[in-house]
């Protein structure tokens, strides 16, 4: 039964884009967006299904399919694990996903090859819940690099831009770095522990007394690597922005909601590792710190309203990152599912706000939509809200949380944390302000186009603001049930103390000033002043910098990818021909022996007797006499 | 019955075919008149045969003399060829010194 | 019933071939190569079910040379990657017209013959003569139907059949030095000769020279990229399909059993030179302009990867190998394909001159997508399997090799989305492209079947090689 | 190991053989020497007629007589007369450049030294000839031997011979210039 319903769960999707990449076209658009977004329903019902018996029972199911890489010391099988971790995530990715699918119907019906667009989108979920489900590393991986093609096949959708081709291509192969990396740390787990499976894995290294600290660390600074490679981490960050070429639901879903949250996932699967080896923590949450904050700065002045939302993202999953680092998994997988669900909000508006603007994305084009576009404007400010951290709404909580455990283990962790925040609060404000306030900015054409969006696509907004707003009941301060949920995956969490003191209430009003000078800053700034960020040709200072991402990209460029490619064409131009012609050396030396050799046959019989003699002399005196 | 070989030693004869022998190598080495070192192949070969005689004696065994004679065959065709060769090099070269054999130069 | 038959088939099909006139040739040799691979599928049965396949009868009695053949698991699973792709080989050609085609498709299930025949023997000599017989027809196939400049053609050409016979040459001496230490040329007994360690050094740096200039490894790759560029597009397959695996084939077979003391005494370095292969053969991909080229240059740094697998002596490392020899062979001829079917439309072959494909055939895309992706080995393909197990042996002796080598998923990336990209996406090409037509599209589905199939259920691969490499470990470490 | 003879008390055997074997490298030497060909011929004669002689010494008597019919006789009477055909005499013979005389005196020097020296170093020859008797030499016994023995070599020989004879025709006919 379990069986069956897995794989209910995992092909749904999979026959959803077999359908439509092979008959969508004769199906049909609309049909084939539906097809595509039933395929998703079905697996969320699954997945509400499993959450069902998984509350009810907490036992993890294990499901083992067939056998699949027979490695020396153990064999790896292709099989699910179906514990309260997958099955969280499980619940919001086809959650989110069958949103975004319903939302897709709607927003993608202009393009001829909608139903392109959603096989894509029904792979990408069915290479999600396989990430989601395995039970074992590898079997995470396929996912882990399934969701990297999709990710690279829909940003690269509109594939006759070369340029969204280029992002494409620089996500997939930024995503690959860091796939070396998990790959070199299933390499030393498998060495190590031989097994991959996460249930036998976290036997063999909770239970086991003489670890080798060198190469547990080793294995888990490689898994990070790979979690930054899929969750946008500095150094493996920019491909993150650049993705936002890919049409707009699936900056929501890959970009925002889900597969950047892999790396995450993958993090708090193995937190049995991490939890022993605190060097490689303190890198992770140190990383994430940073991230958070560089990303915030960029964010504060990028004037592409999905760029900016594409900051936000990193910033955020720089935080998420943090309260890994810091060991609160539980606090991280919060801020996931409330970052998923209003970050998926944001997105989706400003999708919305793209179409009824024919496709603008300046946000110095736009400006007082808030009339003609008020579901659209009222659900992106309770996104807004929620992100900035303001009291009840969901980001709230989950942010103070990070910034509480960061509070009590390291004081400028928090900081960093608490500026970061800020900085949120004040871009998220200047992106609304912008957008809907004040006057339309844009030209009159677009004017007369402005609408609201049709229902299918401010459903969706609507139930994501809905659970935006009260995503955060699930952990509430005190009284999680997220944490009692999480307990059987997260041992330490039983032990944990959970107690509301003085120093957590004061650290919540910071926090929540904070946000409010935040919001109060972009206020005075964008509506009291009134002012509209220049062009880019303006910019200066180091607003020019952040403007420029602080140049990482063209840094890259100059130190990785130009060194890469003077190399080949040094090895292509000087190397191939230098090698090849030693090979033709060879045959020429040989020639020349053979033209000098040539003129000993000079044709004169005197020399060939003269030769043969003492030869003859040669042969006789070797056979007989040197005995 | 009284051996001749009692009384001249077989070594003597042994070092006759070897000067034999190498005057003919010198011979031919030492001439370029293509006759001439034609007659010191025909000196070496004689002073094999000769040497095949003489230990035929020394074996007591008529083989060895068999062998000459098998090689005095060899010899004559090899003359009457090599002999028709060199006229007919003669006559279309008009000399038959060997230096100026030189068709073989590679 | 016994391996033989496989080569009776192919050797008579090439008779036929030829006997068959031009018009019939394509569907003759079709025939009989499919005929070659269902006979080799029938053995493999026979196999599984433990029959004795193997044929041995005495041939040259002084020097003692044995007509022996040997199917093992490993010999099998390579029969079977022969037999299979000469008969998609074939039926690829099929939209081209050739002249005098009786030849070439005669010559082409010769070749297959020879190459069948290099997999099979366990006779030194005999595993020589097929090896280098193996080398007649691709050079005639290649000067004979190749493209561009024929002088130009002639040299590449010349200059692979000189190299790869020298470096053979070498495993030649080797052989005849065994045959007088042992007084046969089987393996079972060459396998028993014990030899001091300076002999094994020179023995295996002989069988080195001739499986270094044939896989090729660097620095003895410079024959590659131009032959595969000059060659017809099914010499070309024939090459970097299957030929170039009887190089590393026999590196398991021959090579490391025969000097296991060598071998483990220098593996760093070979392991050494195959990653560099790896990284150099990316590296020099990233700026080809000749689709064929760039193909070229990714098949270096594959095999540059499965001969480090080789060398590190772990099963891992054998099976890894073994494992992306196959999966390699059917995933290069799938790319040469493309690039024949784009040559078929545009009659170039330079990357620059293509583009915006994508939008005018998008099946054709989607194939290429996919073999592109299986050849960056990605998860759920074949490659995956193998590049994986490699790497994990990789790991084994190094966790630096492991990572050195593994730049290839990133390179290997990089090189291969980017030719995909100048090649197919952009915007719609001005010259028309036809959509794929029947016979290539059964070809290519053949191979991507095979491909995503044994990505994800390679257990019947797994169990039918690892028995023979076991024993052949086992004769590795007899020593130590 | 060189016995010196002992002329003293030689007999008569052994002064033959000294003044035959003289004869022989005396001749031999002036065949190679003599500038005309034709001495070079008549000296050639001389020489193999001694060599007969010593034919006639070692008792090998049909031997001596198919020498001296076949060498002498047939083979010197070819020499001479291609020489005279081809009308050579001392003006024609070219000059030899030093060098070459010197190759050949080095090499004859150097092949006598390392024959000579390998007969020395060689087993020592039996001081003994024992003789058994037995008639092995008569051309009753030389005709079994090569009726017997040795008749397809005997008739090969034959073959050669005609063989020969129809070549050196073939050879010596006046070509006929065919455009």
């Amino acid at each position: 039964m379990n069986t069956n319903l897995s794989l209910l769960l995992l092909l749904a999707p999979f026959l959803g884009f077999l359908i439509n990449i092979f008959f969508g076209k004769s199906l049909g658009k609309t049909v084939a967006g539906i097809i595509g977004t039933l395929t998703v329903a079905v697996s969320f019902a699954v997945s509400l299904y499993f959450f069902g018996q998984i509350t009810a029972s907490k036992e993890p199911i294990q499901i083992q399919l067939f056998d699949w890489i027979q490695i020396s010391n153990f064999k790896v099988d292709f099989g699910f694990l179906l514990d309260q971790l997958s099955i969280l995530w499980l619940l919001f990715v086809t959650g989110i996903g069958s949103l975004i699918h319903l939302y897709s119907i709607s927003y993608m019906h202009d393009d001829e090859k909608m139903h392109t667009f959603f096989a894509y989108l029904n792979l990408f979920v069915f290479f999600m819940i396989t990430l989601v489900i395995g039970s074992n590393l590898l079997v995470m991986f396929i996912g882990w690099e399934g969701v990297g093609l999709c990710s690279y096949l829909l940003i690269g959708f509109w594939y006759k831009n070369q340029e969204f081709n280029d992002a494409a291509k620089k996500a997939f192969i930024m995503n690959r770095i860091g796939d070396l990396g998990l790959l070199i740390g299933i390499f030393i787990l498998g060495m190590l522990f031989n097994t991959l499976d996460f249930s036998t894995l976290k036997i063999g290294i909770s239970g086991a007394t003489d670890l080798n600290m060198y190469w547990l660390s080793a294995a888990a600074f490689a898994l990070f690597i790979g979690a930054c490679g899929k969750s946008a981490q500095i150094p493996l960050y920019t491909w993150l922005p650049d993705a936002m070429a890919g049409p707009t639901p699936v900056s929501a879903l890959i970009h925002a909601a889900t597969m950047v949250t892999a790396g995450i996932f993958m993090i708090t699967r193995m937190n049995f590792l991490f939890d022993l080896t605190p060097d490689v923590q303190s890198i992770i949450a140190v990383v994430g710190a940073i991230t958070a904050l560089v990303a915030a700065t960029i964010g504060l002045v990028q004037n592409d309203i999905k760029k900016v939302l594409a900051y936000s993202t990193v910033s955020q999953l720089g935080l998420m990152f943090l309260a890994l680092g810091l060991g609160a998994y539980e606090v991280a997988v919060f801020h996931v599912i409330t970052h998923a669900f209003f970050k998926a909000c944001l997105f989706l508006g400003s999708g919305s706000v793209i179409h009824a603007l024919g496709g603008e994305q300046d946000m110095r084009n736009m400006g007082g939509l808030k009339k003609a576009m008020p579901i659209t404007f009222g659900t992106m400010l309770i996104a807004s809200l929620a992100i900035s951290g303001v009291p009840l709404f969901s980001g709230f909580f989950s942010k103070d949380e990070i910034l509480l455990v960061a509070f009590h283990s390291n004081i400028p962790l928090w900081l960093i944390g608490s500026i970061a925040s800020i900085m949120t609060a004040f871009y998220m404000f200047r992106l609304m302000f912008l957008t809907f306030f004040k006057e339309f900015r844009g030209t009159a054409e677009q004017k007369h186009h402005l609408h609201e969006s049709p229902s299918l696509i401010t459903l969706p907004l609507i139930v994501l603001a809905i659970l935006a707003t009260v995503g955060g009941l699930i952990s509430l301060p005190g009284n999680s049930w997220l944490n009692e949920y999480l307990t059987p995956i997260l041992p330490k969490l039983a032990t944990a103390a959970h107690h509301l003191g003085t120093t957590e209430y004061i650290l919540m009003a910071i926090a929540v000033v904070g946000g409010l000078i935040g919001i109060g800053l972009a206020y005075a700034k964008y509506i009291k002043q009134d002012s509209i960020p220049a062009e880019d040709a303006a910019i200066t200072g180091f607003s020019k910098v952040l403007y420029n991402k602080y140049y990482v990209d063209e840094f890259y460029d100059a130190i990785i990818v130009k060194p890469i490619n003077v190399l080949s064409g040094f090895f292509r131009d000087t190397i191939e021909t230098s090698l090849s012609s030693l090979v033709f050396g060879l045959g020429k030396v040989t020639n020349e022996i053979s033209f000098q050799g040539k003129k000993l046959q000079s044709g004169s019989i005197g020399l060939y007797l003269f030769a043969f003699v003492i030869g003859l002399c040669a042969i006789i005196s070797y056979l007989f006499l040197a005995q | 019955m009284n051996n001749i070989l009692n009384q001249i030693g077989i070594e003597n004869y042994i070092f006759l075919s070897v000067i034999l022998f190498c005057i003919g190598v010198f011979g031919v080495l030492y001439r370029r008149n293509a006759i001439i070192v034609f007659m010191s192949i025909e000196i070496m070969l004689n002073a094999v045969s000769l040497l095949f005689v003489a230990f035929s004696t020394y074996h007591q065994d008529a083989e060895g003399q068999v062998f000459v004679f098998f090689s005095m065959a060899v010899a004559a065709a090899e003359v009457a060829v090599g002999l028709a060769i060199l006229v007919s090099i003669f006559r279309n070269v008009g000399s038959i010194t060997i230096d100026n054999l030189k068709n073989l130069k590679g | 019933m016994n391996v033989s038959l496989i080569l009776i088939i192919l050797f008579v099909g090439a008779l036929v071939t030829f006997l068959a006139g031009d018009k019939l040739a394509s569907k003759v040799a079709l025939f009989f190569g499919l005929a070659a691979a269902g006979c080799s599928i029938v053995l493999l049965n026979h196999f599984n079910l433990g029959e004795n396949i193997s044929f041995i009868s005495q041939w040259i009695s002084k020097p003692n040379v044995s007509f022996a053949l040997k199917a093992d698991g490993l010999s099998l699973a390579m029969v079977l990657l022969t037999t299979v792709l000469t008969a998609i080989i074939t039926f690829s050609s099929f939209g081209n017209d050739y002249k005098n085609a009786k030849s070439f498709y005669a010559l082409i299930l010769f070749m297959s013959f020879a190459m069948v025949g290099t997999f099979l023997a366990s006779d030194g000599l005999l595993y020589y003569i097929f090896w280098e017989l193996s080398l007649i027809p691709i050079y005639f196939i290649a000067l004979v139907w190749g493209n561009g400049d024929v002088e130009e053609r002639r040299k590449a050409v010349v200059k692979f059949f000189i190299y790869t016979l020298a470096g053979s040459l070498f495993m030649l001496i080797a052989f005849v030095y065994l045959y007088q230490k042992a007084g046969s040329f089987l393996i079972e007994d060459l396998y028993k000769v014990t030899l001091s360690a300076t002999e094994q050094f020179w023995i295996f740096l002989a069988f080195f020279l001739a499986y270094a200039i044939k896989i090729p490894l660097i620095p003895f790759h410079t024959w590659q990229a131009n032959v595969y560029q000059k060659a017809p597009t099914v010499g070309t397959m024939l090459l970097s399909g299957i030929m170039l695996k009887m190089g590393l084939y026999s590196i398991i077979r021959w090579q490391l059993p025969i000097t296991p003391l060598a071998a483990s005494e220098y593996k760093y370095i070979f392991i050494a030179i195959g990653i560099a292969g790896v990284i150099y053969g990316s590296i020099v991909a990233l700026r080809q302009k000749d689709l064929k080229k760039l193909l070229a240059y990714s098949s270096l740094a594959h095999v540059g990867l499965i001969a480090a697998g080789t060398y590190t002596l772990t099963l891992d490392g054998l099976r890894g190998a073994v494992l992306q020899m196959i999966a390699h062979g059917f995933v290069v001829v799938g790319l040469f394909y493309t690039a024949e079917i784009i040559y078929r439309r545009y009659e170039t072959r330079v990357i620059a001159e293509m583009g915006g494909i994508r939008s005018q055939t998008p099946k054709f895309t989607s194939m290429f997508l996919i073999l592109v992706m299986a050849s960056i080995s990605l998860p759920a393909t074949f490659n995956f399997v193998g590049e994986f197990t490699v790497l994990y042996s990789l790991s084994q002796v190094n966790v630096w090799f492991a990572i050195l080598g593994g730049t290839t998923i990133i390179l290997g990336a990089y090189y291969m989305l980017r030719m995909f990209q100048h090649s197919m996406l952009g915007e719609t090409n001005s010259k028309v492209f036809a959509d794929v037509s029947m016979n290539e599209g059964i070809t290519l589905v053949a191979i991507i079947a095979v491909l995503l199939f044994f990505g994800m259920y390679p257990k019947p691969i797994i169990d039918l090689i690892t028995p023979s490499l076991e024993e052949i470990l086992n004769q590795i470490n007899r020593i130590n | 190991m060189i016995n010196i003879p002992d002329f003293a008390n030689a007999s008569a055997v052994q002064i033959i053989f000294c003044v035959l074997a003289f004869i022989t490298l005396l001749t031999a030497f002036l065949t190679i020497y003599s500038r005309n060909p034709i001495h070079s011929a008549i000296y050639l004669v001389i020489c193999f007629f001694s060599i007969a002689g010593h034919y006639f010494l070692l008792n090998a008597q049909f031997l001596a007589i198919v020498h001296i019919i076949v060498y002498s006789g047939a083979i010197m009477i070819l020499f001479l007369f291609t020489i005279m055909l081809m009308n050579l005499n001392e003006k024609k013979e070219v000059h030899r450049p030093r060098i070459t005389r010197l190759g050949a005196i080095v090499s004859f020097v150097l092949i006598s030294l390392i024959l000579i020296a390998i007969f020395i170093n060689s087993k020592p020859i039996v001081g003994e000839y024992t003789s058994t008797g037995e008639d092995y030499q008569s051309i009753k016994v030389l005709g079994k031997v090569l009726l017997n023995e040795y008749m397809v070599p005997f008739e090969f020989a034959s073959v050669l011979l005609l063989v020969a004879m129809i070549g050196s025709v073939l050879l010596s006919k006046k070509e006929k210039l065919e455009k």
